[in-house]
């Protein structure tokens, strides 16, 4: 049904299809897309701006909110290119801590893209049951941090308190239950064939350009590329633990699922491992006082892996009590402008809300 | 209508029965409280049980619920969509960030204090308030709507060039069709 | 690590070839600072002779002081696990920068930020003026000498406090019979 | 004129059954679907409060005549084809016009609602609506075919277009359309999933895609309109269906009260049990893109619709 004419189509700032608060701009002829353009700045709470007027420490109550869905991979990555700057030692135990909040964060992000993939493919269950069991990573968090979305647990020098006492049993339960309820998740999405064809040779990112475009995390894997940060750059304990990163040939929205399906899996294996080898001892070398708190003058990059890929956080330091420059790249900077803008045309409208799903867009991330 | 708050007629009675355990929310997350609406909805906490679901569109909605500070970008856009909510509508402010900027007291892109530039009948605090507090805060909608209190359709019908002049104050470029309806 | 031999091989390369400064920061971290105008011809050589595909980041830090912008591009290679920051100073009078969207497709994103948070002009950059902005009149907010405070004061409705707000440590101690310590009665509500 | 006045009384206890059962079962699917994705989901009255809701708006937006006009002609559509459908198996206190109409008009008359709503969304100027009509329309071209050749069959097989007739050579032979001619059957039921518009069929108003597509600019009274014309839609396919493939509801040759309330009951209970056939395949099933679900409905339908042809020309 190819009609000569071309119709603007706009979707967001208030569409259900969109992830958070932006615009995708289409042109669109017939059912297939002509052109696409990201319009963002719907989030832009000037982060950068404000956290020049925060001290070292008040930066994290801004830093967790970069992104929503994930905000512990921010303060991990804040926190370790504060600690660069300032040479701190982290304690053994801290750093295993570090691991399973940041592998906790990556499964509580899972469930949510879970829920976007397959609710954007019209199947209504499977978010209603993810979200819900969502809840149970958050009730771990609740215990250990006090807040269900927003920790600011992670601080430079270690976490800011020690693990509640039956903690890791009952992480241990509910990894035991997520585990069970994955193979369900997993009979309902991922073995339904119309799933398959429609995620099948959609939203395909070439592999040759994926690089260059910027591409990373499970997207990028998805192509068949083995990049995460985890082994490249091992950080914290990762070099202590055994896992494993999947890949998938094809760079398409199946290739990525799954992807993810056997990244969340990891987690698990990377939780039983790290609670199980965890020694005691301090969690935190302790800042004398915080408010006072001066980092050396210098600039510092660190990386981490997110659920969305690599995020990193180029710090600058002037010497003072606040941040010179504190500058966020997000694993959507690139994924939700450039490769978007590549990859829509040519696509059916039906798939532009599924495709910004699988490339896991989070829009805060690119308009900080 | 006249919306007498000592005696209400039978018919604003059953109205206001159904508009209570009837609330489709616009389906705009303008913040980062976003998140925790999925949460909301679904199993555990599952809204639904109060008659509250989503909108896909705003002449469908009854509800806007602002969750979380507004860019000023932002703000023309929930203007918009909220001129196009058929009345009676209401406003839910929901976070901190709502009530006077939160954290973002000093930011140059976001607003403080929600009410300045649309009427809102509740107030959810926190940041980010949990999935039982936004259900508090619905419950408290509707009993105000019960109580034939919540009138904010006619409060910015009637206030139109308060509140006109202040999203005018700070929206520069205002290329928007008039409020008619 | 240990002897940081692939970055000095790096450094050596780079510098070498442009005769310019540079240092190895720690493992897998080398910077190299170049002039403005050969910026691009570094990037291009690094992506197409050393294989630095992947551009990670671009950012810039203005410093007031100095009157000057430092951008910097992190760069990084996926084989060898390196990562490359190329460091360059440019007039904060007049900020003019070469466009680099034509060797990677995602600084595009990065330049139009730039241009919009700093002011910085890159020559050939296509794209809206309005990325994350819109109808901005003022100086580029992220420009250091604009007050995000003050403008956010003069422009937004401030809530004005509660007339019953308390000062949480006088109150705390007055319920507990405990005195506020020295260091914390500077932070209180006067 | 006693026999006009019964009329009369039957069309308008029809109108009431049909609307209340349709706003039922929806509120009986909700509450189900709730429990499946483990909550504990709204009232089964929730329709009728949603409904008495949108109805109580106090401002409602028209985009022009038409926009005015499309919920009413959609009500009007559902109360119309209402008529010419067999409730009861003729029963004498639901006889309305069912004698006078054959399949053919009704395939034609069930259309129109959709007509309504075409036009109305593209008054809107929401492209949103137009994409929305463009795919509904789509579909209708996808299901109709497997369902008409399913209708055919029948025809074929019983030499009479006439719903009533249909009917009756089932509770004569005891033996239901669904298992005198099974292909024919099948056929229309792939196509009822169609019909219904659950998952994976719910192209037209997909959320994630096009907002609620046509009906993105309708509010208030204009909506809920539109919905009782849906859930008055619902009960007409589901009894067409019933009176075509499971032999009807009532006995046409006992119309006392209380023949007439077991009628009802066993109507209530086949149209239920129907009607969840699309629901359930709609809970586990994602949607599909407007292309797969018209090569879905040309591909097994089809052909089941045409051995079902095949079978009436030549095994009757």
């Amino acid at each position: 049904m190819v009609r000569e004419k071309e119709t603007t189509l706009y979707i967001g700032p208030q569409h259900p299809g969109i992830t958070g608060n932006m615009m995708v701009k289409l042109k669109v002829q017939g059912d297939t897309v002509v052109s696409a353009a990201t319009h963002v700045g719907y989030l832009h709470r000037a982060f950068e701006k404000l956290i020049e007027r925060r001290n070292w420490i008040q930066a994290f109550t801004l830093l967790c909110r970069f992104c929503v869905p994930e905000p512990d991979p921010m303060e991990l990555t804040y926190a370790r290119a504060v600690e660069e700057l300032d040479n701190r030692e982290v304690p053994e135990r801290a750093k295993y801590i570090r691991v399973i909040v940041m592998e906790l964060a990556r499964m509580q992000s899972f469930m949510l893209w879970y829920a976007g993939q397959s609710g954007s493919a019209g199947l209504y269950l499977t978010p209603q049951w993810s979200v819900g069991d969502r809840n149970y990573i958050l009730d771990l968090f609740e215990d250990l941090t006090g807040g269900r979305i927003y920790h600011m647990y992670i601080w430079p020098g270690g976490v800011r308190r020690d693990l509640p006492e039956g903690w890791t049993d009952k992480t241990l339960r509910t990894m035991d239950y997520i585990e069970k309820r994955l193979d369900e998740y997993n009979k309902i999405l991922f073995d339904n064939t119309i799933f398959q064809k429609r995620a099948q040779g959609v939203g395909i990112v070439p592999k040759d350009k994926a690089i260059e475009w910027g591409v990373v995390g499970p997207v990028l894997r998805g192509t068949g590329i083995k990049s995460d940060v985890r082994i490249d750059e091992p950080y914290e304990v990762y070099d202590k633990i055994d896992f494993d990163v999947p890949t998938q040939e094809g760079g398409d929205i199946w290739a990525r699922a799954l992807v993810r399906k056997e990244e969340v899996r990891q987690s698990i294996r990377i939780i039983r491992q790290a609670i199980a080898d965890m020694p005691g001892g301090a969690y935190y070398n302790k800042v004398s006082n915080p408010m006072k708190w001066t980092v050396p003058a210098g600039q510092a990059w660190a990386k981490t892996e997110s659920v969305r890929g690599e995020i990193g956080f180029h710090v600058t330091s002037d010497g003072g009590n606040k941040p010179y420059r504190v500058h966020v790249k997000g694993a959507a900077y690139t994924h939700g402008v450039t490769v978007l803008e590549k990859i829509l045309p040519g696509q059916n409208i039906a798939d532009v809300s599924f495709i910004l799903n699988s490339l896991g867009v989070c829009p805060p991330e690119i308009e900080r | 209508m006249e919306n007498d708050k000592n005696s209400q007629k039978i018919v604003d009675y059953i109205g206001n029965f159904a508009r209570k355990h009837s609330l489709f929310v616009l389906a705009y997350g303008t913040g980062c409280g976003a998140i925790e609406i999925p949460a909301t909805m679904t199993s555990r906490y599952d809204a639904e049980r109060f008659g509250i679901r989503g909108a896909a569109t705003p002449r469908q909605a009854d509800v806007l619920l602002i969750t979380g500070y507004l860019s000023t970008k932002t703000l023309k856009r929930v203007i918009r969509v909220y001129e196009q909510m058929q009345e009676p509508k209401y406003v839910i402010g929901f976070g901190s960030c709502t009530v006077n900027g939160g954290m973002y007291y000093d930011s140059y892109n976001t607003i403080n204090g929600l009410d300045q530039y649309i009427p809102v009948d509740v107030y959810i605090n926190g940041c980010m308030p949990r999935p039982e507090a936004v259900i508090s805060g619905f419950v408290k909608l509707q009993e105000l709507i019960m109580a034939g209190k919540a009138n904010n359709g006619e409060k910015y019908r009637e206030n139109l060039e308060h509140y006109r002049s202040n999203q005018k104050k700070i929206i520069k470029n205002w290329k928007m069709p008039d409020y008619n309806w | 690590m240990t002897d940081l031999v692939k970055e000095n091989i790096l450094l050596n390369a780079v510098t070498s070839a442009f005769k310019i400064e540079g240092k190895v920061i720690r493992d897998r971290r080398v910077e190299v600072h170049a002039d403005k105008n050969t910026v691009s011809s570094i990037l291009l050589f690094a992506k197409k002779q050393l294989g630095y595909i992947h551009m990670n980041h671009m950012t810039c830090i203005d410093w007031i002081e100095q009157g000057e912008f430092e951008l910097v591009y992190t760069i990084y290679h996926p084989v060898d696990k390196l990562t490359l920051f190329v460091k360059t100073r440019i007039d904060r009078e007049i900020p003019v920068m070469e466009n680099i969207d034509t060797i990677w497709d995602h600084a595009n994103t990065y330049e139009r930020e730039m241009r919009e948070m700093f002011g910085i002009e890159f020559p050939g950059l296509v794209g809206e003026h309005d990325f994350i902005l819109e109808d901005w009149d003022q100086i580029p907010p992220m420009r250091k000498e604009f007050d995000t405070h003050k403008y956010a004061a003069e422009t937004f409705y401030t809530r004005p406090g509660r007339e019953d707000a308390k000062d949480v440590r006088e109150e705390l101690s007055k319920r507990s019979g405990t005195v506020v310590p020295d260091f914390a009665k500077k932070y209180s509500r006067e | 004129m006693e026999d006009l006045g019964l009329k009369i009384f039957g069309a308008i206890l029809t109108t009431i059954m049909a609307f209340t059962v349709g706003m039922t079962y929806g509120g009986i699917v909700r509450k189900l679907t709730a429990r499946v994705q483990n909550r504990y989901g709204p009232p089964v009255y929730q329709n009728f409060l949603d409904l008495l809701k949108l109805q109580s708006k106090k401002t409602n937006i028209a985009h022009g005549f038409m926009g005015h006009m499309a919920p009413v002609w959609i009500i009007i559509a559902a109360v119309t084809v209402l008529m010419f459908i067999p409730i009861l198996n003729g029963n004498l206190w639901f006889p309305n016009l069912s004698f006078h109409g054959d399949l053919i008009f009704l395939l034609y008359m069930m259309v129109f609602g959709s007509l309504g709503m075409a036009l109305g969304a593209g008054q809107t100027g929401n492209p949103n609506s137009a994409i929305g009509v463009t795919r509904g329309l789509s579909q209708m071209v996808g299901y109709e075919i497997p369902f008409v050749l399913a209708l055919v069959a029948l025809m074929i097989q019983f030499q009479t277009t006439s719903v009533q007739d249909l009917t009756q050579v089932q509770h004569e032979t005891g033996v239901w359309n669904a298992f005198a001619n099974p292909f024919a059957f099948l056929a229309a039921l792939l196509a009822s999933l169609g019909m219904f518009r659950y998952s994976p069929f719910d192209i037209v108003g997909a959320p994630a895609e096009l907002a609620s597509g046509p009906v993105s600019e309708f509010g208030g009274k204009y909506l809920g309109t539109m919905m009782s014309g849906g859930a008055v839609f619902a009960f007409i396919k589901l009894t067409l269906y019933v009176h075509l493939f499971f032999g009807g509801a009532g006995n046409p040759d006992d119309s006392g009260i209380l023949a007439t309330l077991a009628g009802i009951g066993i109507l209530l209970v086949k149209t239920f049990l129907l009607y969840m056939i699309p629901v359930f395949y709609g809970w586990i099933n994602p949607r599909y893109r407007t292309e797969q679900a018209i090569r879905y409905f040309w591909g097994w339908p089809t052909a089941l619709g045409i051995v079902g042809v095949l079978w009436a020309v030549f095994f009757n």
